[in-house]
């Protein structure tokens, strides 16, 4: 019977809260967003930057050390997770691979994966996609395999070399600038011509460390998940 | 010869420190001195001949003062947050300066001897004593209010540290004190910083200033903060609860002290205050609504209060420290109630009555240790005819209850004199009665403390007892000696007063070796004392003389007829001593205000027990949405009607 | 109803299931799911405010120069905040595989009673937890 | 203007250290842990030199990749953010783990918290704030679940989900900032408040973030993973996350009120809370039974008191509440540390003086700290506190009275404590002696305070400037808006 009354206070409370975040958002007229930033960035973004892809110019210009943080916060999730996990993924008995036609695709998946990865990856800045989303598919292309047959090794030292080296890569081109006194994650390079593979700077450099570290990180992550459940 | 004279001798340079710096600075010294080489059997007898000299320097303060400089200046200051903080002694801290230093030597003295070799950390004892001096004379010579509660503060920690030195119970008894005096001192904290709100400063002349620009309410908000903050340490009623155990468990020597001087900390900071800043006439016409009282009557009647109720709770104790520890409560109320009258005489008796206290107090104290130091307790149910075996210790405490019974020719007799007097001639019939009650009450319970210790039929395993050793009888003889003789001659002590009360302001009290002289009635103790000796010496030598006729009696002797009798059947009774009165006034014993301490304890128990529950149950998601809807409502309603 | 009608009532709608999936609900799996369902809610919303009527996605096509275009900051921070979630989801998950191995439940309320008794159980003296004390 | 591009250090060096740690780490067992200290040295410096920089030169801002703001992200650094940088700095290099052992984990955490904590202060950005909080929250889940203790996991499961649903709620408010305004960068929204944050939304978001960001700032009533997060987490990471993390969290909360919601709302909505925080923590404290929880509740109280400080409004308050939010990142660590040693039952500790008299006196030196007894530094932070509050209205009054009547309660539990050490005799296994060298930090600590009270004097005067800076809007918008390459 307690159960209930922590349900219906819940339930009131979330009621409560439901009407009163409606009524402030009628405050807020829809479709007529004030736009102070967001139409001075696309204006100016293509002169700036020089990347066709306005979100990926903010991503990595404009917004640039958000995007240095959110990186930062999957490496420590990743690092997290490995320490709580540690001790778990040793021992324990295995999982059985899984049955033909995941092995077999798997294995067969892997190099499209990985072309496909590279190519998101090193179009961010023209296409819709990036580093992030480039990534999660490199770290598919590793991470299938390791869910076909549970008994492969992943080789989580490359990934974690792989993973720190292109973590540092992308501050230390962050650091470049300071360099010649400007501020930090200045582009540099030339901003080339709109629309062209190289173009928009030094932001698919940025890109593609992004998309390695993503990849070495997710894969790493979700190896040990695996592993650590398959221990269980 | 020209030579000699150009030469500066070093002497001549200490023009350059004032005396009070040299007094700070001495204390400082010993009090740190004594932390590192307290061990040594020396130390005692170090810090008593450094008392000594404090002494020393304090008199020739004295003179000082007495010529008419307004204070001693201290070269010690600092800025701090923009605030400055100084030290000087005026005569009211003087006054309170030399009844310090006077019973710390004699408490060092008496601790330096036998008493203090059995003690466990005697050292320890002597440090926390000197560092409480110190305390007390940084409070004492505060120049601003920011260093009186400094000083307060000081004084409030090292009475705590001093009185867990008995440990067990006495820890106990001073973690009680250590709520309440921090609860006091928060209370003067705040009354404080609401007088630098006023007017941006903290000087003591900022509050006369605050006290003027403040609105009524404001002014008795700081009238309540200030002296329940400073009642706290003086045991005003209803803060008192926490004095009279822990005082009584603190180490005999320490506990002398503190009985004598620690708590009129209280009433130095009240006088300060509230009499000498703040003005009788402005709390006189602090009016409460709709009644007939001023804060200054309220007051007057709160120390009234304070005079009888722990006085009869005194007499139902049955251990002689805890007897005494609430008779020194009740003597508080004496003092307050004179200074609030007002008048010259009100004024010198209270103020006398602080310094007449400090000595017969300090006295009976150091009896009760050197009895429990030889029979091993203070319990006046176990006790009885030490008077054979401790003869001086017998005479100490005579002349000490004498004093605190307020009857000639004791001192107690001529400032409990002056205070009735100066009530008769204020016109507080009232206030009066309840004076001659408390007085009614201390003698009863007085002459139970002497009966049930020195009186009637020793006990058998104190048959071996010895006199306590010289060094502990003799500070405690010298104490009684100085009540007795400004008894006999209260001029001297006036002479002190007066340098206390030209400090506070207002009229002197005229005054000569013997007395007083008023225009309503005069007061010579010397023609008192003499025609009391007199009569007490033609007594006696009818008594001797023409009644000499004795035979000795065995204890056991059947005189008391009908029945035999044995060692077990005691001939004086000392447990449950007047059994009657107990009767009339035992219902009121345990009251409210004990009952008021309980509750309070339970309700913060209760209320702890509750946020705990309220955050150990694991529904914190649901407190934070219970936030945020409140929240919402609160800040929108404040959004939307501007 | 207008878009933005249902714009932001599935916004709430979601952060509001996953509120009581968060609070109401005794499985931790249950709660980690409902913090998934709170971020979307917010994201959505996070969308919804840079949302223009009759504007185009802001990606310069050939030729094309900045015109009507959705506020893309928005949609900047919806990417970087997706990714903080994966980030944190991803370590709730790991700790709930070692609180399962450790109390073998993941009933929320009797893992709280486990670790309190397990709090209790640790006496004076006991040495403190420490950085590495289990291997 | 001043700009300073080198204003990133903070950030940055601790960032790189940590990705290639793990790398240093399994080149050598004992290379990661010079490498990781090697690397918070080296910040530390980078951090002074800025901090030197920036109180001759006064504050300095840099833009983030040459975009101006409010397209970009600006970092701005004064003298109280700077000083919470180099709080941080020394926090972590004093509470840097000692064990030997050879897992990266930990130190990489540390260095990404450090990292964080430095960019959380110093950024000047809506969103961008909100990612750096992000980067210290994960980074203490996953310090909270270092101990290795089971119930360190379930803590930590429990503190993750709450501070999530926080980050959530945060993140809601910036989206309600954002509806309102257009815009992310503080200054710029400084400037826009008053005419479009006024409303109800304005208001709403404020009390979003509040309840967000609380959640590290032990801000009432997010704060019940306090004690259990205290208690199951090594020492040294409770000394760091509740001596230094969670006074981060205020100084945003601060920044957020004085530069965007300086509005009555606002700052009775902190009030309230505070004022809340400190009748819980010290209720609640009064009732423990052991040192560490009631260290734990007693951090509650002590946050609402600096949340009390932070909510009056003009520079007095927020110099009381970084001088208190200094002190107690003095004091409460060596609590911590003192509590690690003598755990369980505190009647059982009654003795313990005798066994270990110095760290008796200590206790016995911070509780009077803490309490506030002049003239230790506790009482002048209070005395600012007070000054300030009084100078208010009477609502700052009242919270005045319950912070005095806190810390009666609180003189009553800590010398309760103290009254079982040196009274009674000795028992149980508590009590016994450790090593000294396990507790070198809480020493470290108490000596500061010390030598802090002897310098109240300057240590006063810098903070009241640093709070005039900190309180002076117009000026800090046009550095950000205007400074930058």
């Amino acid at each position: 019977m307690k159960g209930y009354g922590h349900t219906a206070a819940t339930l009131l409370f979330l009621t409560g809260l439901g009407i009163l975040l409606i009524a402030i958002l009628q405050a807020l007229p829809f479709g007529l967003a004030p736009m102070q930033v967001g139409q001075a960035i696309v204006a100016a973004a293509p002169g700036d930057t020089g990347a066709d892809n306005i979100v990926t110019a903010i991503l990595l210009g404009y917004r640039g050390l958000d995007t240095l943080g959110e990186v930062t916060i999957l490496f420590v999730a990743a690092a997290a997770a490995g320490m709580v996990l540690g001790g778990a993924s040793r021992g324990g008995a295995q999982a059985e691979n899984a049955g033909f036609i995941l092995h077999s695709a798997a294995y067969l998946l892997f190099p499209f994966l990985l072309v496909l990865g590279a190519y998101i990856v090193l179009h961010g800045h023209l296409t819709p996609g990036g580093g992030f989303q480039g990534g999660a598919i490199l770290a598919a292309a590793f991470f299938v395999p390791v869910l076909a047959s549970p008994a492969s090794p992943f080789n989580h030292r490359t990934a974690m070399l792989v993973e720190g080296f292109a973590g540092a890569a992308f501050i230390m081109i962050g650091l470049v600038s300071l360099v010649g006194s400007d501020a930090f994650l200045t582009p540099f390079f030339g901003k080339g011509e709109a629309g062209a593979l190289f173009s928009a700077g030094s932001l698919p450099l940025l890109y593609l460390a992004i998309g390695l570290k993503v990849g070495s990180e997710l894969a790493g992550l979700m190896a040990r998940v695996s592993g650590a459940e398959a221990g269980a | 010869m020209s030579l000699l004279l150009r030469r500066r001798f070093f002497w001549e340079e200490i023009d350059l420190m004032s005396l009070l710096d040299i007094l700070l600075l001495v204390a400082a010294l010993l009090a740190s001195g004594l932390f590192v080489l307290g061990r040594g059997s020396f130390a005692g007898w170090l810090a008593t001949v450094v008392y000594g000299l404090m002494l020393a320097v304090l008199a020739i303060a004295g003179l000082a003062l007495d010529s008419g400089v307004a204070f001693i200046p201290s070269a010690m200051s600092f800025e701090i947050l923009g605030r400055n903080l100084g030290w000087r002694l005026d005569g009211l801290g003087w006054f309170f300066a030399l009844l310090t230093v006077g019973a710390a030597f004699f408490a060092s003295w008496y601790g330096s001897g036998e008493w203090g070799r059995k003690q466990k950390r005697m050292g320890l004892q002597h440090a926390l004593l000197a560092l409480n001096v110190l305390a007390m004379l940084l409070l004492l010579s505060s120049g601003d209010l920011l260093s009186l509660f400094i000083g307060w503060e000081l004084v409030s920690w090292a009475a705590f540290a001093i009185m867990t030195q008995g440990g067990g119970p006495a820890v106990a008894a001073a973690y009680r004190y250590m709520i309440y005096a921090l609860a006091g001192a928060m209370a003067v904290f705040a009354a404080i910083m609401l007088v630098q709100n006023v007017t941006g400063g903290l000087g003591f002349a900022d509050l006369q200033t605050a006290i003027s620009a403040m609105s009524t309410a404001q002014v008795w908000v700081l009238f309540i903060l200030f002296a329940a903050g400073f009642g706290v340490k003086m045991a005003l009623m209803p803060f008192h609860l926490w004095q009279a155990p822990a005082y009584s468990e603190t180490p005999g020597a320490s506990s002398a002290f503190l009985n004598a001087v620690s708590a009129r900390m209280g009433l130095f900071a009240l006088i300060l205050v509230l009499v000498k800043l703040t003005g009788l006439e402005a709390l006189g016409s602090l009016a409460i609504p709709f009644t007939f009282m001023s804060a200054k009557s309220a007051l007057m009647w709160v120390a009234a209060i304070t005079m009888v109720v722990p006085t009869f709770i005194a007499l139902m104790q049955t251990d002689a420290r805890m007897l005494l520890t609430w008779h020194g409560i009740g003597q508080g109320g004496y003092m307050l109630l004179g200074v609030l009258v007002g008048t010259s005489l009100g004024t010198a008796g209270g103020l006398m009555h602080v310094f007449n206290y400090a000595t017969y107090q300090a006295a009976l104290f150091l009896a009760v240790t050197a009895v429990i130091h030889r029979a091993g307790t203070s319990d006046l149910d176990e006790l009885g005819g030490l008077i054979t075996r401790m003869p001086w210790t017998y005479v100490t405490l005579l002349m000490g209850i004498i004093g605190l019974a307020g009857l000639p020719p004791m001192n107690g007799f001529v400032s409990k004199w002056m205070i009735y007097k100066s009530l008769l001639d204020g016109g507080q019939p009232l206030l009066l009665i309840m004076a001659f009650a408390a007085t009614l009450g201390t003698i009863l319970s007085v002459y139970k403390l002497i009966h049930n210790i020195f009186l009637g039929q020793l006990r058998r395993e104190h048959q071996h007892l010895k006199e306590a050793p010289v060094s502990m009888v003799l500070p405690m003889l010298i104490l009684a000696g100085i009540g007795f003789v400004t008894g006999f001659m209260p001029g001297l002590a006036l002479n002190i007063t007066d340098i206390a009360q030209r400090a506070i302001g207002g009229d002197m009290l005229p005054h000569h070796l013997g007395g007083v002289t008023l225009a309503t009635g005069s007061l010579n103790m010397l023609w008192v004392v003499g025609v009391l000796i007199g009569a007490i010496g033609a007594g006696a030598l009818i008594f001797y003389l023409l009644g000499n006729r004795r035979y000795e009696v065995h204890q056991f002797d059947n005189y008391a007829g009908g029945h035999f009798l044995s060692a077990d059947i005691r001939y004086h009774f000392s447990h449950e001593f007047y059994p009657g009165l107990a009767r009339v006034i035992g219902p009121w014993y345990r009251g409210s205000i004990v009952r008021a301490e309980q509750g309070i304890g339970i309700l913060v128990n209760v209320a702890g027990d509750l946020w705990q529950a309220v955050f150990r149950v694991a529904y914190t998601p649901l407190y934070m949405l219970l936030v945020v809807v409140l929240g919402l409502v609160f800040t929108g309603s404040w959004g939307i009607v501007p | 109803m207008s878009t933005g009608a249902v714009l932001y009532a599935g916004a709430i709608g979601l952060f509001l299931i996953g509120c009581y999936a968060m609070v109401a609900e005794r499985h931790l799996i249950r709660n980690i799911l409902g913090l998934v369902l709170v971020e979307s809610g917010v994201n959505l919303l996070l969308v919804a405010v840079g949302f223009r009527e009759n504007a185009a996605a802001p990606i310069l096509k050939a030729g094309q120069s900045a015109g009507m275009m959705v506020d893309p900051l928005p949609q900047a921070l919806v990417l970087t905040a997706i990714v903080i979630g994966f980030g944190v989801l991803a370590l709730a998950l790991a700790l709930v595989v070692r609180v399962h191995q450790a109390y073998g439940t993941l009933d929320t309320r009797e893992v709280a009673r486990l670790m309190r008794v397990e709090r209790e159980a640790s006496g004076p003296g006991a040495a403190g937890p420490r950085a590495g004390a289990k291997s | 203007m001043n700009t300073v591009p080198q204003i990133i250090f903070p950030v940055a060096i601790p960032l790189i250290a940590a990705f290639l740690l793990p790398i240093a780490g399994r080149c050598h067992a004992g290379f990661g842990r010079i490498f990781g200290r090697a690397a918070v040295l080296v910040t530390f410096l980078a951090s002074a030199l800025l901090a030197w920089q920036v109180a001759g030169a006064g504050p300095a801002s840099s833009a983030m990749g040459g975009f101006k703001a409010p397209l970009g992200i600006v970092f701005y650094a004064d003298n109280l953010a700077m000083a919470f940088v180099l709080l941080l700095n020394i926090g972590v290099w004093l509470f840097w783990p000692s064990g030997d052992e050879d897992r990266s984990g930990p130190y990489t955490l540390l260095l990404t918290l450090l990292g964080g904590g430095a960019g959380l202060v110093l950024s000047g950005d809506l969103f961008n704030i909100f990612v750096f909080y992000e980067i210290v929250a994960v980074a203490s889940y996953g310090l909270a679940a270092s101990g290795g203790s089971a119930a360190g996991f379930g803590a930590s499961l429990r503190y993750l989900l709450l501070s999530a649903l926080g980050s959530s709620l945060a993140l809601m408010g910036i989206a309600l900032v954002y509806a309102a305004a257009g815009t992310l960068n503080l200054a710029d929204l400084a400037l826009l408040a008053p005419d479009v944050l006024r409303g109800p939304p304005g208001a709403a978001a404020f009390l979003l973030l509040l309840i967000g960001f609380g959640v590290k700032a032990e801000l009432f009533p997010v704060n019940s993973w306090v004690p259990e997060i205290y208690a199951s987490a090594p020492v040294r990471v409770t000394s760091l996350l509740a001596g230094i993390v969670s006074k981060l969290a205020l100084i945003v909360i601060l920044r957020f009120l004085v530069l965007v919601f300086p509005m009555p709302s606002a700052y009775g909505l902190l009030l309230t809370l505070g004022i809340l925080g400190v009748l819980a923590g010290e209720l609640a404290a009064y009732r423990a039974r052991d040192l560490n929880s009631t260290f734990a509740w007693s951090s509650i109280a002590q946050l609402g008191v600096i949340a009390i400080a932070f909510s009056i409004p003009g520079p007095a308050g927020i110099a009381a509440g970084i001088a208190l939010a200094l002190h107690h990142a003095v004091v409460k660590p060596a609590f911590f540390f003192i509590a690690d040693k003598w755990r369980g039952d505190v009647k059982l500790l009654s003795g313990g003086a005798r066994t270990s008299p110095l760290v008796a006196a200590l206790f016995v030196l911070l509780s009077l700290s803490i309490i506030g007894i002049p003239p230790l530094p506790g009482f002048w932070a209070k005395y600012l506190l007070l000054d300030a509050a009084f100078s208010s209205s009477p609502a700052y009054w009242l919270a005045a009275a319950v912070v005095l009547a806190g810390a009666v309660v609180e003189g009553a539990y800590l010398f309760r404590a103290a009254g079982f050490f040196y009274g009674g005799p000795q028992k149980g296994r508590g009590a016994a002696l450790f090593m000294p060298g396990e507790l070198v930090p809480a020493f470290v600590l108490g000596a500061v305070l010390l030598v802090a009270m002897f310098a109240i004097a300057p240590l006063g005067a810098y903070i009241t400037s640093m709070a005039v800076q900190a309180a002076d809007v117009p000026a800090i918008a046009a550095q950000i808006l205007l400074g930058g390459n």
